[in-house]
């Protein structure tokens, strides 16, 4: 089996009395898209915060590529090649899509202090910003507008190609679903496809249908505690997971 | 969109313009033939207001006194609000100045608003009459032909005070000011004329209102007197929390005019009763235009008036003393400096004259908090200084 | 010694007056995220209706009463009209506004009382010493300051441990949302609120009244100490207020009472004093810049 | 969007031009004050501006703006101070009344205090930071304010300024024209800046830290950065309003001139160009005109400041704006009352360490 390229180990997190992550353990292997799921309130949200260095673990190690980056901030994570979308969309609301992006790409270059020139004429931003728009299906006639203005869906797709343009080696989705309607839903999931391979996967999300398709393994969360992990087809019969998580949402 | 362009273009040249617009509108027309205007630039808004309100009013009752002149001369006093920002009195200057072509300037309350304004004026070609302000660098090195301070130097204020203190037999004095230059001022003038021994010096702040721990300090060093300036709302609350500190009873205070005037002693109240001031003048002066003035005021404003209300008044009447010698004129600064000089105007306080450096040369007398009728109410006691100019006339070359 | 006692004394007299002002602050930015400058105006206007009252009936209950009604009056007043739409503003909006405020405020009781500083006696009753120790004189009114101030401090404490109300705050301060998902009128709430920490501000100002001088802009005196303590405090802990407060107080104090003398050893006395007095005004501030590089969010932050 | 960006760089340019005739037209309207009018309004206006670097494009809210603009002021001063008495300061440092020495020095020294101020400073966030400017503001203040050698709270006066560049700078319209000039300058900076890659990340700190973070950006280095050029503005500014006062004085340093420049920024409009010129020119000729009207003028601007905060948003230039039928690009969304302040956000929402920028 090759060397992880995430591996989360006994990670725990405590808020007050809450235990939001529970002695959590988990891999994600290269090209693998791994899915964690869970009921709401499980934790999933606080376990990527934790990954991504906003959140810090009060114990347990997060190794990314093999190097420890449990201490690491945000920002020191994301040059190594960890980037990962919002559920609620963190955007620049009052730049347009590709300014989002193009600022994405300027700080992977790392030139940010360069007072003179207009960066929204520098094509070293704008050809890869461009890029990855294309990426996530935003049509071209949507790049120039304000993402104030710009739709649910397509502030969610805007969501994946900033994180895209970081040139991450690895992406954390925090459901890049929620709230879409289903031929949305759909293109994000054709889109999931489309990079499923070439860059490793950590997949939040409800939409059971897009997570059984696209999930290569699938961990369960509940209570902040993994509870199970394999592949989609071993989760589907979990009795475990059937009775915790699966009937609730079938009841619902 | 070219018409919203240009909406945008005109609304932008509008703005550009708008300084001139508003200059225009904030001035009066002028008529032909129009009364000399006086620029009165004084503090009427925050803390120690009340100063320059008094000031004002003092300096208008002499004009409507006189119905509505100055020495013969028709007047118009144009008063503005310095709001204690040196910035703010340097821009009514300049307007005053410029746009409305005024010459004579008064009505400072506070030196370093002065200090912003009096280089204007006087590099402008105009005349500034003090009625409150005198830092030192203006009596001495610095000053000018048509400077004149009214009231006193700063220094004197506190001189006098030294000398009463040493008069009186306070052999360990503890004093206090607010840390400013006039605050400095004080008790470098003080510790001139005061022969014995410094007990404690304390610089307060000058925002600073509640003065318990500088209560303890004075208790703990046991002095003979206590010596402070503090002016208008801050000299009230020093007094009332060192009377409320129960100090007064054991430890005598001496005072300079402006800690102690009649807005003052009305917040205090009988408490005061037994401090000692002094001063270049008090309501109770017995001359006749001391008494016209102070019957005049009260019964204009209903209510006693200030040394601030007093040095407006004379100022007015130094100034309407010149204008007689100069027929009204101003524009001739070298006569209005030798109908100036001469001071050929009944002071409220007797006797007064320039020395060298146009500033004050008058007698200081000791005052006393004393229970009259009933009410407290300030005495005049014996002279404590005669024919007391200031320390730095000597340096003054024009 | 007896020196430093009476020091002390005076600092958390000083401290528990900065209290009352900062209690009200604290939670009006805790709970409703709004920074108020024109609490000082409230301040002010506490301290106006007491004098007024106070000269024109000579009683000292009913200049009490007139005070806290006058402040906290005002105060829900300003809440309705101007600071309710504030709320959803950012910090520098309601700077603006309620710096304009500040100006209307002073402005307005110079139209109404004039600039001639007021006054207000000690009450018959309070006047006078008492040996708080062997050799310690201590003024009445000034422990009775210091008493009343505990005194709202434990009140404060109850109200928001024990009471439903209380709860609510403290939920408030910490989880917005929660208490409008609990169906409270947030709306009268905020309402209730501000005109507590208005109440506050003007008890804070009638007792301040026979210390200090009322006249205008005495508000802006005080504000930014207040502020000072808020911050320290941690926005929104009504306990970090009482402690940021005390130690403003005693800081505050025990500066301007010892380092011109300290100064006095290594320099000329007059510089000393001077420089010494100014170095005394910077303390708090100092102290404040020092608490927030160590703990960023104040002592007793409210969001944990 | 680009068009209008453009435009409103031309009417930066229109407004500049028109300012300039100034001079010319007052003398025939019979207003020569109005230079010296015009000339305050340009020296807060590079101020105000300076302030909007951070305000209005970075979104930290420093309500201690005016110790750089002190700070600017004393250098001139205090060099003034030792020209005249001919004692070097410090001991090796001469004295000058040379704008060409003491302008750059004021420059130099507003940015170091910008860095020291700001590199404490922005360790915090939200209301903490808007209150540590403040108290750093207030210390500088009071030290200068018991600095006895250089005149403490009543200020050193400056008599005499050396021509400069064969500039008269005691001719009121030489002083403007030179103000005006610089203040374009700082404009054309500020604009510059504002569309660099430096500008495009501090408007993204403006509009979510969490974002900055999320892309890989330690917004730290920029905020200070940005800081410090904001002090070397309102430090320039500060030297300029010395040498047109021919007066220094800690007052320039108080808190409540902090509270004007904010209130310039904020009532021309935020993170706009011309915003805090406009700004400027209008509040201190609203102060100008109503004090000339009543000595209340207080009471009457207060009131004024309130409505505009509640019913002009995006001060004048969102005003005109409006007028104009666009949508101002900074505009924040109308929240519901009662939800989480936008100030609020970076602190308020996840429990996270605050201070991991270090």
């Amino acid at each position: 089996m090759a060397d992880p390229v995430l591996s989360i180990q006994h990670l725990v997190k405590r808020f007050g009395g809450l235990t939001a992550t529970d002695d959590l353990s988990l891999e994600v292997l290269p090209g693998e898209l791994h899915a964690l799921i869970g009921p709401n309130g499980a934790g999933k949200t606080t376990a990527i915060g934790q990954i991504m260095g906003e959140i810090t673990p009060d114990a347990g190690r997060i190794l990314f590529m093999g190097e420890e980056i449990t201490r690491l901030s945000a920002p020191a994570r994301v040059r190594r090649g960890l980037s990962r979308t919002f559920q609620i969309t963190q955007l620049l609301e009052d730049e347009t899509a590709e300014d989002n992006v193009a600022l994405a790409v300027q700080a992977r270059s790392g030139h940010g202090f360069r007072f003179w020139g207009d960066a929204s004429r520098d094509a070293r931003l704008r050809e890869p910003a461009r890029a990855a728009l294309d990426q996530v299906g935003l049509p071209k006639a949507r790049w120039a507008i304000p993402v104030a203005d710009l739709s649910h869906g397509e502030r969610k797709q805007l969501e994946l190609a900033v994180a895209l343009a970081t040139g991450p080696r690895m992406l954390l989705l925090d459901e890049p679903m929620a709230g879409l309607g289903a031929s949305e839903s759909l293109r994000m999931t054709e889109v999931l496809r489309g990079l499923k391979g070439r860059i490793p996967m950590l997949l939040v999300e409800h939409d059971m249908d897009a997570v059984f398709s696209l999930a290569d393994r699938i961990s369960v969360l509940v209570y902040g505690h993994c509870i199970a992990s394999g592949t989609p087809e071993r989760i589907r019969h979990d009795p475990q997971v059937r009775a915790a998580y699966l009937s609730e949402e079938e009841a619902v | 969109m070219t018409i919203h362009r240009r909406g945008l273009l005109a609304s932008g040249a509008a703005l550009a313009l708008a300084p001139l617009g508003l200059a225009s509108l904030a001035r009066p027309a002028i008529a032909q033939g129009a009364p000399l205007k006086i620029g009165m630039i004084t503090s009427l808004s925050g803390p120690g207001s009340y100063l320059g309100q008094d000031i004002r009013d003092g300096f208008l009752l002499a004009v409507e006194m006189e119905g509505g002149k100055l020495g013969g001369t028709a007047v118009q006093v144009m008063v503005e609000d310095d709001a204690l920002r040196p910035g703010q009195g340097k821009q009514i200057a300049e307007r005053f100045l410029k746009n409305e072509r005024i010459k004579l300037l008064t009505g400072i309350v506070f030196s370093n608003v002065l200090g912003a304004v009096a280089p204007d004026v006087l590099d402008a070609g105009g005349i500034y009459v003090s009625p409150n302000a005198s830092p030192s660098n203006l009596a001495g090195k610095e000053c000018h032909k048509n400077f004149w301070s009214i009231a006193w130097q700063n220094d004197s204020l506190h001189e006098s005070a030294g000398q009463l203190a040493t008069n009186l037999g306070q052999k360990k004095m503890f004093i206090l000011a607010p840390n400013y230059q006039a605050g400095r001022d004080a008790l470098t003038g003080f510790k001139r004329l005061y022969k014995g021994q410094i007990a404690g010096e304390v610089y307060t702040r000058l925002d600073q209102t509640d003065y318990a721990a500088e209560m303890a300090q004075i208790r703990a060093a046991s002095p003979d007197g206590v010596y402070q300036f503090h002016p208008g709302g801050l000299g009230i609350a020093f007094l009332r929390q060192y009377i409320q500190a129960g100090l007064l009873a054991n430890v005598p205070m001496t005072l300079a005019s402006p800690s102690m005037d009649s807005t003052t002693l009305n917040a205090v109240g009988d408490a005061a009763v037994g401090i000692n001031v002094t001063s270049h003048w008090n309501s109770d002066f017995d001359n006749a235009a001391s008494k016209r003035f102070v019957a005049a005021f009260q019964q204009k404003y209903n209510r006693l008036p200030t040394y601030y209300g007093q040095q407006g008044f004379d100022t007015a009447l130094a100034i309407g003393a010149a204008l007689k010698g100069t027929g009204g004129k101003v524009d001739d600064t070298e006569a209005f400096y030798r109908a100036m000089k001469p001071a050929n105007f009944e002071s409220t306080r007797g006797k007064f004259s320039f020395g060298n450096n146009n500033h004050p040369v008058q007698d200081w007398y000791a005052l006393k908090v004393e229970n009259v009728g009933g009410k407290p109410a300030l005495v005049t006691k014996d002279r404590v200084l005669t024919n007391h100019g200031d320390a730095y006339a000597s340096q003054c070359r024009f | 010694m007896a020196l430093l006692l009476e020091q002390l004394l005076n600092g958390i007299q000083l401290g528990v007056t900065l209290f009352l002002l900062a209690a009200g602050l604290t939670l009006v930015f805790g709970i409703m995220g709004v920074i108020n400058l024109a609490h000082g105006s409230l301040y002010m206007i506490g301290a106006y209706a007491a004098a007024v009252t106070a000269t024109a009936t000579g009683s000292a209950i009913l200049s009490l009463l007139a005070g806290l009604a006058a402040a906290a009056a005002i105060g829900m007043l300003l809440e309705y009209v101007v600071l309710r739409r504030l709320y959803a503003r950012d910090h520098l909006d309601q700077v603006l506004a309620t710096f304009g405020l500040i100006l209307f405020f002073n402005q307005g009781m110079v139209l109404l009382f004039g600039r001639q500083p007021l006054f207000v006696n000690v009450p018959e009753a309070l006047q006078g010493f008492v040996r708080v120790l062997p050799g310690i004189d201590y003024p009445i009114y000034r422990l009775v300051i210091i008493l009343v101030g505990l005194l709202v401090a434990l009140g404060l404490y109850l109200l928001i441990q024990r009471t439903r109300i209380g709860m609510l705050v403290r939920a408030g301060a910490t989880h917005r949302e929660m208490v409008r998902a609990l169906g409270v009128d947030v709306r009268l709430l905020y309402t209730l609120v501000f005109g507590l920490g208005a109440l506050l501000a003007g008890l804070a100002g009638l007792m301040a009244g026979p210390i200090l001088s009322v006249q205008p802009g005495m508000g802006e005196q005080i504000l930014i100490t207040t502020f000072v303590v808020v911050v320290i405090g941690g926005i929104g802990s009504v306990r970090g207020a009482l402690f940021g407060a005390v130690l403003v107080g005693l800081v505050d104090t025990i500066l301007r009472a010892y380092v011109p003398g300290l100064l006095r050893q290594v320099m000329e006395g007059s510089e000393a004093d001077a420089l010494g007095a100014g170095l005394a005004s910077m303390g708090v501030y100092l102290l404040m810049a020092l608490v927030l590089l160590v703990k960023p969010r104040g002592l007793f932050p409210a969001h944990a | 969007m680009r068009n209008l960006l453009r435009d409103e760089r031309s009417w930066v340019v229109l407004v500049l031009a028109l300012a300039a005739f100034i001079p010319v037209l007052a003398p025939m309207l019979d207003s020569p004050a109005t230079v010296g009018l015009a000339t305050r309004i340009a020296i807060y206006a590079i101020a105000a501006s300076s302030l909007n670097l951070l305000l209005g494009q970075g979104g930290l809210v420093s309500f201690g703006h005016a110790a750089y603009f002190g700070l600017g002021g004393y250098v001139v001063g205090i060099l003034y101070a030792h020209y005249i008495s001919e004692e070097p300061f410090l001991g090796f440092i001469p004295g000058s009344n040379d704008l060409l020495v003491t302008m750059p020095l004021a420059i130099l020294v507003g940015g170091i205090g910008a860095a020291i101020i700001g590199a404490l400073s922005l360790r915090t966030a939200g209301v903490q930071f808007i209150m540590i400017t403040l108290a750093f503001a207030q210390m500088l203040f009071f030290l200068f304010v018991s600095l006895k050698t250089y005149g403490g709270d009543d200020g050193l006066a400056i008599r005499r300024v050396a021509p400069m560049l064969g500039m008269n700078l005691r001719d009121p319209a030489t002083l403007y024209w030179l103000c005006l000039g610089l203040l374009a300058f700082w404009l054309f900076l500020m604009d510059r800046i504002a569309r660099s890659r430096f500008g495009r990340i501090l408007a993204g700190v403006r509009q979510g830290e969490r974002r900055m973070a999320a892309i890989g950006v330690r917004t730290y280095p920029y905020k200070l950065v940005a800081f410090v050029i904001a002090g070397m503005g309102a430090a320039m500014a500060g030297a300029l309003m010395v040498n047109y006062a021919r007066f220094v004085s800690p007052d320039m340093m108080h808190w409540t001139k902090s509270g004007e420049l904010m209130v310039m920024v904020i009532l021309g409009g935020l993170g706009t160009l011309l915003g805090p010129v406009l700004g400027a020119a209008a509040l201190v000729g609203l102060e100008y005109t109503l004090a000339g009207l009543t000595e209340h003028w207080q009471f009457i601007l207060g009131p004024i400041l309130v409505v505009i905060v509640l019913f002009a948003r995006g001060g004048l230039m969102g005003a005109v704006r409006r007028i104009a039928g666009r949508r101002l690009p900074h505009e924040a969304q109308p929240l519901p009352p009662g939800e989480l302040p936008l100030g609020e956000l970076p602190s308020g929402e996840l429990p996270r360490e605050p201070a991991r920028h270090g």
